[in-house]
């Protein structure tokens, strides 16, 4: 036999679990002004992410998934891209919309059965896709804003993320096919958080790493420590500047873990091991780094504190806003759909108006 | 509530009647005294013939230990094992294309799709495959498979998750497009579809999965499908509902007869192949028929049973067909979805209308 | 043959109006004198297009530099260059993905599915994205995107690529489903498809690509992609038809009227958003209507027209609506798919039962 | 960076395109006499692809695809087959269809339009899946019979074979997917003749090997000379072996050309270079087998100027066979649909067949 192929997939770690680096930071990480304002980032998202429970549990929202664990690897993708780029997201990667511009308020309205959830008012995230709850057809739309980009000879790249079992679906599949096929500037993120419902990684695939599948299109594959904010960092930067020098697309795995239910209509106990979680909560994202920054003297117990309570404030302010919308007018089912809507439409909207503004007591009987 | 009544004009498609003729089948299991929900019977259907027929399985996401997002495996993979029980790789396609492979060598795959708004990557397979592997082989190869999609809105879910999709399918020919509605038909209606030879595609109204319940005897009495049952008899107008729009269409019933209106209430239960006969007699008494649907109207599954009655029932109509149903436009997120639905109140106004005639 | 003809009844209505709305598009080309196919009017309509608009392009299997199996594309990627013109690779869920990607991002991308048999894989980003991506943010982003489909039987083709399957497109809110049927529709309304800013389905009569040659001025005008044809008037019956159907119904009118039957054949043409009024004033002076439709019966788009006739013409009608239908079985293999498609035979017969009546 | 996972293809070949062994043939194959019969049946496969083109030059068979060239791969595929596996085509491996038990006359009565083409009467054959239009659908029915011999408990396994274009469609990768995740007896042969209709091979994808896609799903994967009989006989013997005891799923690319056009409706001439054309036919795979079986003593111009007699006679008979099937009756569009057929389509039935009995002159205006 001779050899047709050969490939390594490299795991990529800077910051251990206990707080200490593993290896020597990259050059531009080095500096704890850097990392600073990304894990107070991270906490404003947790404070978020705590709040929505509380407001779905408490009946003001509707099903809700959480993003407890994932900080490190959403905040340090949200900060990678540039104004520009596109973002494709599934459904629960807070920490990437809020760097994009995306408003809490938005992602509680969209939770809370209202569409303008998906209407991002603010900065880059304007032209990023909606919120996808069809598990991993984003990525499919992520490689379409790619190809856009690379007709229009931009500099931009796409980014997409999915989880461990979105890897399963065939659109992920089709993303990384196009994404070598036309050597797109697209990130395929793979947040492996180790479950999908109920379905641990090792049910969806035969493949020991997930990062591998982007050798089935001939792309980057990386596999990284998800919960190490350093790391994902370097990951992004990696596979950005080989998106934007026309190298072509990244799979990039980062392994992190769902430290919460699926979503808050999930009970996570039903299939899954006290044991499995207690162990993951020994290596989740925000105590080794705030480990680091205190040793380093850029962080402290007093700064933790004020900054927590300065968090609740500002997600207290999302949560009034959203609580203060008002539900859409009943004709708002109709006036989105098309840029021209036809005239049988229009007619069923007059007539929902009309019957909404009927006494209620000839409404009923 | 609605228990099945017997249809006075046309005995023979009574569901009692029915049932009599799959009797046969039945092991003599002890009856459950206790009422169920519809979730739960559908769970008793699964586990009756989980453990009669050896060739039957059950697949789809989250369906083992979890036993399903709406627990209608609940149980399921502990009684009989992950080799009859399985979970799937998170992809639709993988668990239409692996049904039709497993139906087409022996074993009866009965698929589950999470939500209904995540059948649409299945529709190739049910479609050039499942729908047709029969008549492409001269009945060499068939592929009784069942895929149970939970169906519809009104459970306040997020996006996708309340979509009432069943017109991808009643144009198919080669499918069965079944909807229960009640916890007994669900139950005997699923058995029936499990035992088919051909492919089923079996919709739940997720709003009635535990909006009450029923005693359902657990005896493996499959119910017929191909009729539609008659679940109340009324002389001035015929409403045709399925899905959770029977319930709506029950309660419109109720309304209307306050208003000395008497309603007859069809549950259309299998759509494809459809039992017209049963409608059109009913028609040809009431001379006014309303239609429910809860999916956007245009080109819905509604519009064949009126166009039947426009071919075949001209003489009998003496006002014109009312169809109530979901918007032309998307089911909105559940802040609004209740707007969107049929309701009693359109029902009533719809059959009103309709009375006003002839 | 089948020029457009004015609708008396309602001018506004016909085709050469619509046209005058939108000639100030049109770049003053020279007209084409010589007669052309109705696929060269599709080739015709992606030049104009590519050519004065830099944000369209052209993708799917094949349509490079072999200008796609039909010759839809032929020499488009030699004049525009492989930048706007694209082969994918061989995933139709690729391409109706990377559709809506490029439609969210400014882009117009018209994409081309190779035969009918293969939209299926390309249902859930059509119907669970591009028909709700302005709806789902509210129109912060939009899915200007065309899917060519070429449709239907009749040209003796492998299995899978001869299927009439608007039906799964028809109940989907947010998307435009037209079918064109002759040179000159061709041209017009895949210039307004292309021009849509939200997802148009255009499926392409594929009996009809080279059946015969009209003249079609390369003038860049589009026409209105929300009215239905009158093609040609008549006093006794309605024929209903679109796509290949079209031309039958058309044969149909002139065998009628060789025995004093006087047929008005309406070309749809637009099936979604359906304009139902030209139809019923149609039914209205004829009392009597004729639907053609190619794909199986039941639940097929013919459906929705004869529904809305029993809702609001029932007074109009002398006699019931008639379908002439493709079986509710699957178009077999080619050496019989003559019996199953509808034949102007069919379509004469069902005409004649309705002139029997009123 | 660590090191997460690394893989190699290897590529296998025995006998050079000249006809001389590059390297020691595997001791089963050693014998002329194991090889002989396989050379005769990919004669008899090109002599039935040759008569195929002439009947539908002559308007006697619709749109045929071709299989100039596959002869090595198609024979050997299904010489590796045992009597209970399955096997799932595409439309184009005669050579494998012929040794499962499909005759001839059932290939020509599918191109002609007759779906008598589909209901293998003999042999292996009988349970196979029939001919796959939609492209690499079949990988995934395969994949659902693998499972069903797994929950069986029986020792066969599912064969699906597809093209290079194939390797993009996500049911190939639902399938490679589902394999690993289940460990199926399941053999995914991509029969890489360097075109999909007008597409190359390298606009597939950006993978250098599409061997290698099997990584995705942590499958065996191997790249063969796929004009080599030894080498794809020795290919599918070393995958069945895994399947069979318990080792799970392999994709194996074999790499041939297509010599034909795609289909008797394509030209390749407007998207193809002649010089490749001719270049790929010095590496077809019947002539270095034929240099090799007569270097051995097995076989002579004599023997192969009566064999291709014989065969032009046995084809024949095919041919005649399928030319005397009458058409269908009418109602044979209603009676393979249900096993039950409902009330409806029987009157629907009843309808054509009392239309087809009226008279001629009735039937028109
Ligand atoms: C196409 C589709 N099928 C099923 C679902 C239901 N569903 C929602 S989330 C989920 C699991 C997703 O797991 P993973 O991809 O690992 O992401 P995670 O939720 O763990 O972040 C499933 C099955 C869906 N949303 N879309
Ligand atoms: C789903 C689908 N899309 C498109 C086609 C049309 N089509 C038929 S063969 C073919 C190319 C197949 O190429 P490949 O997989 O390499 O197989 P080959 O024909 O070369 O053996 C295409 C695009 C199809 N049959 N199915
Ligand atoms: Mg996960
Ligand atoms: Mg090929």
């Amino acid at each position: 036999m001779t050899l047709a192929a050969s490939f390594q997939i490299d795991y990529l770690q800077y910051l251990g679990a206990d707080g200490q680096p593993v290896r020597e930071f990259p050059p531009a990480l080095r500096d704890p002004a850097v990392l600073l304002p990304l894990f107070k980032q991270m906490l404003y998202v947790r404070a978020f992410d705590t709040k929505a429970i509380a407001l779905q549990r408490t009946g003001k929202l509707g099903t809700y998934a959480p993003c407890l664990g994932h900080e490190a690897t959403h905040v340090g993708i949200g900060a990678a891209m540039a104004e520009g780029d596109v973002y494709a997201p599934s459904y629960r990667e807070y920490g990437v919309l809020f760097m994009r511009g995306v408003r809490p308020r938005e992602v509680l309205l969209y939770w809370g059965g209202d569409e303008r959830g998906n209407d991002f008012q603010e900065g880059a995230a304007r032209h990023d896709f909606p919120f996808c709850v069809p598990i991993s057809t984003q990525c499919l739309h992520a490689a379409g804003a790619a190809l856009a980009f690379k007709m229009r000879g931009e500099p931009h790249l796409a980014v997409a993320t999915c989880g461990d079992g979105g890897t399963s679906k065939t659109d992920f599949y089709a993303a990384l096919n196009s994404a070598g096929a036309y050597e797109l500037p697209l990130i395929l993120g793979v947040v492996n958080n180790g479950w999908a419902i109920s379905v641990p990684r090792s049910a969806q695939t035969g493949a020991q790493t997930l990062a591998q599948k982007g050798l089935a299109g001939g792309l980057f594959c990386l596999q990284v420590d998800g919960n190490d904010l350093v790391a994902v960092l370097e990951a992004m930067r990696i596979a950005s500047e080989r998106a934007r020098s026309g190298q072509g697309g990244s799979v990039i795995e980062f392994m992190t873990y769902r430290l919460s239910d699926h979503t808050t209509a999930d009970d996570a106990r039903r299939y899954r091991d006290d044991a499995e979680v207690k162990a993951a909560w020994e290596r989740e994202p925000m105590t080794r780094l705030r480990t680091w920054l205190t040793a380093q003297g850029a962080w402290s117990e007093a700064e933790e504190a004020s900054w927590k309570e300065e968090c609740e404030r500002l997600v207290n302010i999302e949560v009034d806003a959203y609580l203060a919308t008002p539900v859409q007018p009943v004709e708002a089912m109709f006036d989105y759909l098309y840029a021209d809507p036809p005239p049988e439409l229009l007619a069923q909207r007059a007539a929902v108006i009309a019957m909404e503004q009927r006494p209620q007591e000839h409404r009923h009987g | 509530m609605d228990d099945i009544r017997s249809n006075a004009a046309n005995p023979a498609r009574s569901a009692g009647d029915a049932a009599a003729h799959h009797a046969a089948i039945s092991g003599g299991q002890p009856m459950t005294a206790t009422p169920i929900t519809l979730i739960e019977a559908i769970t008793q259907a699964l586990a009756w013939e989980l453990e009669h027929d050896p060739s039957v399985l059950v697949l789809g996401e989250d369906v083992g230990i979890n036993g399903g997002v709406f627990r209608a495996t609940a149980g399921l993979q502990q009684r009989f094992g992950a080799q009859r029980v399985l979970d799937t790789p998170l992809d639709e396609t993988t668990i239409a294309g692996l049904s039709v492979g497993l139906a087409a060598q022996g074993m009866r795959p009965v698929a589950e799709a999470q939500f209904d708004g995540f059948v649409y990557p299945m529709v190739d397979h049910l479609i050039c495959h499942a729908a047709r592997l029969r008549n492409r082989t001269r009945g060499r190869l068939h592929c009784p498979m069942v895929l149970r999609v939970p169906w519809g809105g009104g459970i306040r879910a997020p996006e996708h998750h309340s979509e009432a999709n069943e017109a991808i399918f009643t144009n198919v020919p080669g499918l069965r497009v079944v909807m229960p509605s009640s916890p007994q038909r669900a139950y005997g209606l699923l058995l029936a579809a499990i035992r088919e030879e051909d492919p089923v595609i079996y919709m739940e109204p997720k709003r009635l999965y535990r909006q009450y319940k029923e005693v359902v005897a657990n005896d493996g009495e499959a119910l017929p499908l191909d009729v539609c049952f008659v679940l109340r008899e009324g002389t001035d107008v015929t409403l045709v509902a399925w899905g959770a729009q029977v319930k709506e269409a029950l309660e419109a019933a109720d309304a209307l007869a306050k208003e000395g209106i008497s309603a007859e209430v069809i549950d259309v239960a299998t759509l494809r192949p459809l039992d017209f006969d049963t409608i059109a007699e009913s028609v040809s008494r009431t001379g006014r028929c309303v239609i429910v649907q809860e999916a956007p109207r245009t080109a819905g599954f509604g519009a064949e049973i009126a166009a039947r009655l426009a071919e075949h029932s001209m003489y009998d109509l003496l006002a014109p067909v009312e169809r109530v149903t979901g918007y032309d436009t998307h089911i909105p997120l559940f802040r609004l979805e209740m707007k969107y639905l049929p309701s009693v109140e359109r029902i009533v106004s719809a059959a009103r209308r309709a009375a006003a005639h002839g």
